[in-house]
């Protein structure tokens, strides 16, 4: 099984990198990584987390419902972003757990902001839950829907968001993951116009990143990205984090979800 | 046969009448209110800061969504903005040291925002290997834009061609309207000088770009 | 088949670490490998004191030593790098990335039974060639493979 | 505190395929962190793998080993059930063993 998912994961990667020359050189180390993916430790971590009783509150997550039911986790993220009535908001999977950490364990929202995102001191608690719930729709199709109105408009705005250029660099998402075989410097770019790429985008986050010896999630992929455009700080389960990634997983439905995934 | 369609039909359609009754996909206009007002919450911005946020005129008409194209009118209302941004240097010598200018080809710094704080750099980069092959040799450049190998070689070195390569580092979009190349001039992202140099760099017959 | 004996460095808080490893039974006394960090090796700067330091200067290259690694890595700070070596009774793989400020990364002793293969992961500062030295009976062998390192995102 | 190594182990014919995920910093010593202090030199020195209590791999290692390691090998006349157990010590003197079972490969 997880020699199968190392391959899988393999030539996922150079299908990725397109008609992009550069793609031989680099398909030997790609594979190595693969085939032994750190960020499994991130999801070993994130289920001891999640059923240990931690915060104010000395509860577990176990009655987090993620909009299969409390504390159901198969397939859940497979269906995230969704609408949630309690919130009344979309939210992705992310924005669910924090939810659950602030209402059922009593920790304070803005503390979880400050340390959401682990570096090379600290390790962080949400990515590795993240990891792990994700990690529970392995082999299972993303399924995104659409049917509350906040659904309809959140992906809609993800859209329009995605083509939307602005600051110094005139950028949006699109003029970097818009085309086949692109790439910044040495660094990949999948093009999201095209559903197969999205498909794999879509269902390899949470990753390990090598440059960042670290599990990420799609929060971090997209401040960065913001970073780089030279854009100010994206905030922390921002709305239009939740609508990119609204916008990006539902356009990805049908992939096959393998998280974490392995990335430069 | 035309009862069977009907009723073939109400049966697919009529659900699906039902669903959109509720909830739909919204219209251009209810999107972008939307979306305009997620953007303007979803980032913690100083208030300089934010101002990056604010889309221009040119910016807003080339965010077209989908495979949506450009009409010719946007696309000339866009060249002839771009037109009008183009400021020279006061010099008035559009090549500048193309040493200086190599530098700045392969900074890909300065100008971003992190944890509120603008990036501490002592100039802004000119971003160029990041989306550029120059080069041939150099394996870690992108290649979102043309390779500019060989770009003064094949075009000589002439004022035109330092005009035309200034303006077109100036504001791109005043050839090539909604083109992915930033307009790093008109963002004030270069200073006029600076471009002189990154010129410089492309057309001069010394340059490495121009060697074999 | 135990093929090395225990020799302790003094002076090494690896060694004291590693006495504590044999103090709890992991490895068991008389199965133990050599297990010494090589001080004088792992701080080498120059790559002819590095293979000075793990005596193997005159080392011969070959051709039964494979070393996987990328042509062009992604990213220097997670290199992946296996060696496999067909040479009979190897005992010993030492992996050196000549251009990184200490070159010795890593020696690998086997014996009972594991084969001459081991694989890692290496940061690598720049563009520089793996060098793969093996210890077998007692001789020392060697290959290399250059592997580039690349710069990504936006610099 | 130490969090639990990964660790593999799969029966290939005769051979015990292992391969073993570590999570440890491996710092330099080069690196500044958030408040501009260098960060001390901390990394794992030595790695075990014994097979049914007998070593099979002693690895000394460098701060130049990857952060959170990796580390593959093959042992022969291996058998689903075979006990690997992997030790690694890093140069503060810090511990830590886990133990697997060779499982059948497909």
């Amino acid at each position: 099984m997880l020699k199968l998912r190392g391959g899988i994961a393999a030539i996922a990667l150079i299908c990725l990198s397109g008609s992009g020359h550069a793609a031989d050189p680099l398909a030997v180390g790609r594979q190595m990584l693969a085939e032994d993916n750190p960020g499994e430790m991130w999801v070993d971590r994130g289920k001891k987390l999640f059923y240990e009783k931690r915060g104010p509150k000395s509860a577990s997550l176990e009655k987090c419902d993620f909009g299969m039911g409390p504390g159901k986790l198969e397939g859940a993220a497979a269906q995230l972003p969704r609408y949630f009535a309690d919130t009344d908001s979309v939210q992705d999977v992310e924005s669910r757990l924090v939810s659950c950490m602030v209402e059922q364990q009593g920790f304070k929202r803005a503390d979880i902001a400050k340390t959401a995102m682990g570096n090379l001191d600290r390790m962080s608690d949400v990515e590795a839950l993240v990891a792990f719930i994700a990690s529970k729709s392995n082999g299972m199709k993303m399924n995104v829907p659409l049917s509350h109105q906040k659904e309809y408009d959140t992906y809609k705005a993800g859209e329009y968001i995605f083509y939307r250029r602005n600051g110094p660099t005139d950028f949006g998402c699109i003029n970097c993951h818009g085309e086949n075989g692109k790439r910044i410097r040495l660094q990949d770019l999948p093009n999201m116009t095209d559903q197969k790429q999205m498909q794999e985008v879509v269902s390899t986050w949470p990753a390990y990143l090598g440059t960042q010896s670290n599990l990420r999630t799609m929060q971090w992929r997209l401040k960065i990205c913001y970073w780089q455009m030279r854009l100010p700080d994206l905030a922390y389960l921002s709305d239009v984090s939740v609508a990119i990634t609204s916008y990006l997983n539902h356009q990805g439905n049908g992939a096959v979800i393998q998280v974490p995934g392995v990335k430069r | 046969m035309r009862i069977k369609t009907g009723w073939a039909w109400s049966v697919v359609v009529a659900p699906v009448l039902i669903v959109a009754g509720c909830a739909s996909l919204p219209d251009a206009a209810t999107t972008r209110q939307i979306a305009e007002s997620v953007v303007k919450t979803g980032f913690s911005a100083t208030p300089e800061h934010a101002k990056r946020l604010v889309q221009d005129r040119s910016q807003q008409i080339c965010s077209t969504i989908g495979s949506a194209k450009l009409t010719p009118e946007e696309a000339s209302e866009v060249v002839k903005l771009a037109r009008a941004s183009i400021q020279y240097p006061q010099s008035g010598k559009l090549a500048g040291d193309w040493k200086v200018g190599a530098k700045l080809a392969y900074n890909g710094s300065g100008s971003r925002i992190s944890g509120g704080n603008l990036e501490k750099a002592k100039e802004n980069g000119a971003l160029c290997s990041n989306c550029h092959v120059i080069d041939p040799k150099e394996f870690n450049v992108g290649n979102i834009g043309p390779s500019l190998t060989g770009f003064g070689a094949q075009r000589g070195n002439s004022e035109a061609m330092a005009k035309y390569t200034y303006e077109k580092i100036y504001n791109a979009w005043a050839y090539f309207p909604c083109s992915n190349m930033p307009r790093l001039g008109s963002s004030g992202h270069l200073t006029p000088e600076q471009i002189t140099h990154v010129v410089a760099f492309l057309i001069d017959p010394q340059s490495p770009v121009n060697k074999k | 088949m135990n093929l090395l004996r225990r020799t302790f460095l003094k002076l090494s808080g690896a060694t004291a670490a590693l006495a504590v490893a044999v103090g709890t039974g992991l490895l068991k006394t008389g199965e133990a490998l050599a297990a010494t960090w090589n001080k004088t090796a792992f701080e080498s700067k120059a790559l002819t004191d590095t293979l000075k330091n793990l005596g193997a200067v005159g080392a011969a290259e070959s051709p039964d030593i494979t070393i996987t690694a990328p042509d062009i890595a992604e990213n220097g700070a997670v290199v992946p790098v296996a060696v496999t070596s067909k040479i009979p009774n190897t005992q010993s793989i030492s992996i050196i990335a000549e251009k990184n400020p200490f070159p010795l990364s890593s020696t690998f002793d086997i014996a009972n039974g594991a084969e001459g293969y081991v694989s890692t992961r290496l940061k690598m500062g720049q563009t520089s060639n793996v060098r793969a030295v093996v210890k077998a009976d007692g001789k020392f062998f060697y290959a290399v493979k250059e592997v580039k390192i690349t710069i990504g995102g936006c610099g | 505190m130490s969090e639990p190594m990964k660790i593999r182990a799969t029966l290939q014919v005769d051979t015990a395929d292992v391969r073993i995920l570590m999570l440890h910093p491996m710092e330099t010593g080069q690196r500044k962190d958030a408040k501009g202090a260098i960060v001390p030199m901390h990394f794992i020195q030595n790695v075990a793998v014994a097979h049914n209590g007998k070593s099979v791999l002693d690895a000394q290692w460098s701060q130049a080993i990857s952060r959170n390691p990796f580390l593959g090998l093959r042992v022969k006349g291996a058998k689903v059930g075979d006990k690997i157990s992997v030790t690694w010590t890093d140069n503060k003197g810090d511990q830590r063993t886990d133990e697997v079972a060779v499982a059948a490969g497909q």
